[in-house]
């Protein structure tokens, strides 16, 4: 049974957990191979930490800057990328910034930040957290102030808190549907390929440590880059929204 | 006339459905000091409670200076409390100094401070503690924590003063300064002391009236001479046997162990034996002799110690004295049971 | 391991450098932690002794409601006080969500079975004797029941000071009420875990030692005084 | 508020749909937290006691060390025993990490101070007087100890269900120690402080309903074993 | 010759640097009944734990059945302690049943059950407590506890047993058990017997020797007629003001509050007032008589009582009685301070 199968840790990010994504992709798999994948699922930041640890076996996480200094520093192996979905910004219904229909977040950033309206930024580290600094960078802001709230949580309470302050937020696909009915902000920028967040998976390197079960990783990595594994991305979805977009067989 | 400070009517307690305490009529007066006597567990404390008011009875009635205490209201309770005071048993020592235990019931009545010092200064050279008074309590000995209890109530000057056997564990000395302030408070500022007690020959020595119970009534008698003995029946009749050599002929007929108890004054003292229709009748010595209010009191050895009344007239006239062999004889119908 | 050492060397950076940030961090965490205990103990206290001396019916239920609430989430509690001071709740109005207050609430309602709780077995624990002992020498109700809790402070104080240790010590609904939001309701338990989030292992370890170290004058503050008060 | 009620709907929905996934993490929740507190109470019982009883130098910085670590985070808590156990630490080869007995090891850690500091606390507030009635009978040291133990044994029970309430409602350690695996070390807070992330607040409250009610349902277990013996 | 059962050498012992105890030698032989008394305070209680081991002396040492007590070893204290038990001034009951009280000391000796429950049932019923076995102890009344503390002590039957004021708050009846209980375990099993009491008949009554502390020191005369009092000077010499009306001439020098005692027996007691060289010299009445030992212990009451010792012959001589005007005379000399 599963018990006496082996146990694969996969180190992921809280909100690719809770897309739900996991829960179809990694069934077919376990069955395939006799294995049970132990998710794990913490802050990007964690979850590398976990890593260079060396108590998980792979890593499923959205930071690419980290994921290629985790690399290049020897902790991990066999990087693949596996799929991204794409980042939104959410806003008051009354968009006082007037930002909506706006194609290019840099220039809808610059307007929120010049009419100093409240912004709530997950301030976490995360690949949100990162992605959302980043695009401040490109508009040549440092965003700081009363209005720059910087919450450091999850992107699920930060939307709560964006919500109940009536602040634009960067925010992920996944989370937002399923915080849509909780909250009344708004979709009011999608589609800036600036906006896409590419999802990558890393086996921990076995030469650091032997423990690691590295052919099972292999296996994992081999099974969502495989043409089975990318259609089963390409076709989950959220109320009747696709989610995510494989990348691995171009 | 002195006033009644209490009256306790029909008052009923029990505890798990055993009535403790059962007093059908009880009185006490205004500037008089009451022994309260009775074996262990007869009610005494029970019933120091109740006039405390901090126990409620099952059932009666309790007047204060002619009024109903009515278990309602708890400021009238507070108000009757603080003109009186109750020194348990084994008393309670609020964890601290000797300073702050004599502080705490006049803290509670809002004394000025001034008068706090002077007062508690008195009572503490009064009761020999003057250079303990920031002892930490937990550092006394036995003696010495009782008289700070002791202390604590007659600082506060109360108009009815309860004391449960408060002089259990202080030495001669203390024992004689306590009966001297008793007596003194009680003619100075006429507070009424109700005092529990073993020792009869206290009860007599200092209060005015004894009030007697034996299981949870109160008894007319002085409840000297009680035995407990198990009823036999021999060639004399019924008996109640006491110890292998004594027992008692008793005119009633009961199976077991009981209790029963001779009035001192129901014995007949002689010097020679005589013929009679008493039905008992025992040799025995003197071995103790006090006077007590106009009587003498003898505790004659007959194989158990028996207390016997008698006048000082009759104590000079038959030229008794310590050692002295006589002859105590009395009626079956005196033994009374319980 | 060496996230340890680099804790104990941090904090001792963060301590030393006296770093503005770090310490309106600590100052809110007292603050609110202090002020949520000090309340509850206003509450919890008188209520505890209330249980322990008075005979009612549904006294052994009260206790055993007590003693379960000791095991309430600080997610729960947050939500709870959430749904009912969110925008949308019924003390929406008063917007507290996100403030300083809303952490206190949250962590008075923490503190406050546990003061209950631990006053109750301290109250429990103290003879009817001393109670009596005080009416006896005519003390009000009121101040019986003060000096019943006086006979009992150790037990009363370790009650006030596992309460406090618990709500300084919490994060969740720290997290959900205040937000942790930077400069504003950050306190310390958020940040430590915004830095365990973020992988800031030495960091998160670093304020966890900056906050027993807070705990712990906490404590040695509380001796002095008690020792002084006796 | 419309969460509420559809938390205390759904917390029914569960219980009477015996969900199995519930239940076992409902099983697992209580197997982990009453391991830690039942290994916490044999080892901070007699400590506490000891604490209370012996006479040494440094006893004061003791209890104040002890109070202090009442304040312990469970998240940093978390991250200390994360370091002894992870690969890298010194215990690494053990396999603890994400497994039932790392949950364990955190929650008696948190445990330990409670039930050592309230311990402390109920057995000196017993009278010295209990220990030298039980010598003066001719007891041992350790026969003398369980007297005391026994006469404050209303206190000590509060100690042991106030540690199992700090370590059942507890997440941070379990989150870092256990890793909420599913089917494996998911508790009831793991899946609560999950649920919520997931903006699943009914549910979540479901959960933490379905907690109390184990808590209250093991508070009701001990009260009426706790009457038996007296 | 009987054993010595306990010696006690150099013993010191303070409190807050004050000396409370402070014994140069002292035995007690086995198969003896003992007394201990002296004032509130005196430092019985503080001996008794001592000899206990329950407090450990400052300095000294204790010799059980000649052999030394070392402080390090505590198998040997346990060991020692399990042959004695001490029945402290105010026990603590443990908070369960009677029963269980009186069984925790077999326990803790691992007795069969059987026996432990043979054993608890005779004593129960000796005490009069049968009924109570299954009652929680916090539902008795004072001297019902007393009473299971003292059974609970007297069914490990140990070879000493130390009690400290175990009469206090007992009725009549069972302080009368209680002696005929400490007499037989005395005669039967050869028990040690020390016992504290303010009572100082009982002491001679019940003990075969007696001894005195005061403030920490053994003293071999007989505590009685201890005074406390100020020192004054008068037209008489140095004085000794006890009260307002009575102060004693005195031989020595001292300021401030003193304690004096006169020894019984230095008393010349006369029917007539005598011209001598005696500088003390009241009239008083006699209140009580009691014989002891073939002594008779007189309390004449001078403005304070005063205890006189004579022999037999002499009362029987002077024809004393109750009542009887006498003068009681002593020298200055015979006014000993502390
Ligand atoms: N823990 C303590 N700290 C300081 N002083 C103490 C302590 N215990 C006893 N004392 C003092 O030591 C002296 C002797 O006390 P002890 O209890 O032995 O007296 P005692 O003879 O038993 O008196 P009593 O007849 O009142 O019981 C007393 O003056 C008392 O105040
Ligand atoms: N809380 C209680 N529950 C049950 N029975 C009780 C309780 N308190 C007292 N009693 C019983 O009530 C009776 C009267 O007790 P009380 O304390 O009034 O006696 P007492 O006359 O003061 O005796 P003592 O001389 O021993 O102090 C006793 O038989 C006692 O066992
Ligand atoms: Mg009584
Ligand atoms: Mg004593």
């Amino acid at each position: 049974g599963l018990t006496e199968s082996i146990h694969l840790k996969l180190a992921t990010t809280t909100s690719t957990e809770n897309s739900g994504l996991l829960n179809i992709l990694l069934p077919p798999f376990q069955e395939k191979y006799n294995l049970k994948v132990d998710v794990i699922a913490v802050g990007t930041g964690k979850a590398i930490a976990l890593g260079k640890n060396g108590d998980v076996d792979v890593l499923l996480v959205h930071d690419p800057e980290a994921e290629k200094e985790f690399v290049e520093n020897g902790f991990g192996v066999n990087r693949r990328e596996v799929m991204y979905n794409d980042f939104i910004i959410l806003g008051p219904v009354n968009d006082p910034a007037k930002i909506k229909g706006i194609k290019d977040a840099i220039l809808a950033f610059k307007k929120i930040a010049e009419q100093k309206y409240f912004f709530a930024s997950r301030g976490d580290a995360s690949g949100t957290d990162k992605k959302e600094k980043n695009i401040w960078k490109l508009a040549q802001i440092n965003p700081e102030g009363d209005w720059y709230m910087e919450v450091g949580q999850g992107m699920g309470t930060t939307l709560q808190i964006a919500d109940e302050k009536q602040a634009y937020v960067l925010c992920d696909r996944g989370t937002f549907l399923a915080y849509q009915d909780k909250i009344e902000l708004r979709v009011l920028i999608e589609g800036d390929p600036l906006l896409f967040n590419p999802y990558s998976i890393i086996a921990v390197n076995p030469a650091l440590y032997p423990q690691v079960k590295y052919e099972e990783a292999m296996q994992l990595i081999a099974w969502v880059t495989s043409i089975t594994g990318q259609k089963i991305i390409r076709e989950y979805k959220i109320e009747g929204e696709i989610l995510f977009h494989p990348v691995a067989i171009e | 006339m002195s006033e009644k400070i209490v009256e306790i009517k029909s008052i009923l307690k029990s505890y798990n459905k055993k009535v403790v305490l059962d007093i059908d009529y009880l009185s006490f007066q205004e500037g008089k000091i009451y022994a309260l006597v009775g074996p262990n567990g007869s009610g005494k404390t029970t019933l120091l409670n109740i006039l405390n008011l901090l126990i409620r009875p099952d059932q009666g009635k309790i007047f204060y200076f002619n009024q109903e205490v009515s278990w309602a209201r708890k400021e009238q309770r507070i108000e009757l409390r603080r003109q009186m005071t109750l020194v348990e048993q084994s008393p309670y020592l609020f964890n601290t100094t000797v300073w702050n235990n004599l502080a705490f019931g006049l803290q509670a009545r809002k004394l000025p401070y001034s008068m706090q010092k002077e007062r508690i200064n008195r009572i503490l050279n009064l009761v020999g503690l003057s250079n303990f008074q920031y002892r930490k309590v937990n550092q006394l000995s036995g003696g010495e924590m009782k008289r700070v209890a002791l202390a604590r109530a007659l600082v506060l000057e109360p108009r009815l003063l309860l004391l449960d056997e408060p002089t259990a564990s202080l030495d001669q000395r203390y024992i004689d300064i306590l009966e001297r302030v008793i007596k003194r408070v009680n003619q100075e500022n006429k507070t009424t002391v109700l005092i529990t007690t073993h020792d009869l020959s206290r009860a007599y020595r200092l209060a005015q009236e004894v009030v007697s119970l034996l299981e949870g009534k109160v008894i007319r008698e002085i409840p000297e001479n009680i035995f407990r003995g198990e009823m036999i029946k021999n060639r004399k009749g019924n008996c109640l046997k006491i110890t292998e050599e004594v027992s008692f002929v008793i005119g009633t007929e009961k199976e077991g162990i009981s209790y029963i108890y001779i009035d001192p004054r129901d014995i007949i003292l002689s010097l020679q034996s005589f013929q009679s229709s008493a039905r008992n009748s025992f040799l025995g010595k003197i071995v103790k002799i006090v006077e007590q209010n106009h009587l003498v009191k003898l505790e004659v050895d007959i194989g158990v110690l028996m207390v016997v009344m008698i006048t000082k007239e009759s104590f000079q006239d038959l030229r008794l004295n310590l050692g002295r062999s006589v002859y105590l004889t009395f009626k079956a119908s005196a033994v009374k049971l319980y | 391991m060496d996230f340890i050492i680099e804790g104990i060397f941090r904090s001792w950076q963060l301590i030393f450098s006296l770093d503005r940030e770090i310490f309106s961090i600590v100052l809110l965490s007292l603050r609110v932690s202090l002020t949520a205990t000090i309340l509850a103990s206003f509450l919890g206290i008188p209520l505890g002794f209330l249980i322990a001396v008075r005979e009612y019916w549904g006294k052994r239920l009260t206790i055993a409601i007590v003693n379960t609430l000791l095991a309430l989430p600080t997610v729960v509690v947050g939500l709870l006080i959430y749904s009912l001071i969110s925008r949308r709740g019924p003390l929406g109005v008063l917007g507290l969500l996100f403030t300083p207050w809303a952490m206190i609430i949250g962590q008075f309602v923490l503190a406050l079975p546990i003061i209950i709780a631990l006053t109750y077995s301290a109250v429990q624990g103290i003879d009817k004797k001393v109670r009596n002992t005080a009416l006896t020498l005519g003390a009000t109700d009121y101040q019986a029941a003060l000096t019943v809790i006086r006979e009992a402070r150790y037990a009363v104080l370790a009650a006030v000071v596992t309460g406090f240790g618990r709500v300084i010590a919490e994060v969740g609904a720290a997290m959900i009420l205040g937000g942790n939001i930077k400069d504003s309701t950050r306190v310390m338990t958020t940040a430590i875990a915004l830095e365990t989030s973020k992988g800031e292992f030495g960091f998160a370890l670093a304020l966890g030692l900056i906050l027993l170290l807070v705990a712990f004058s906490v404590n040695i503050l509380l001796h002095y005084f008690q020792g002084k008060k006796v």
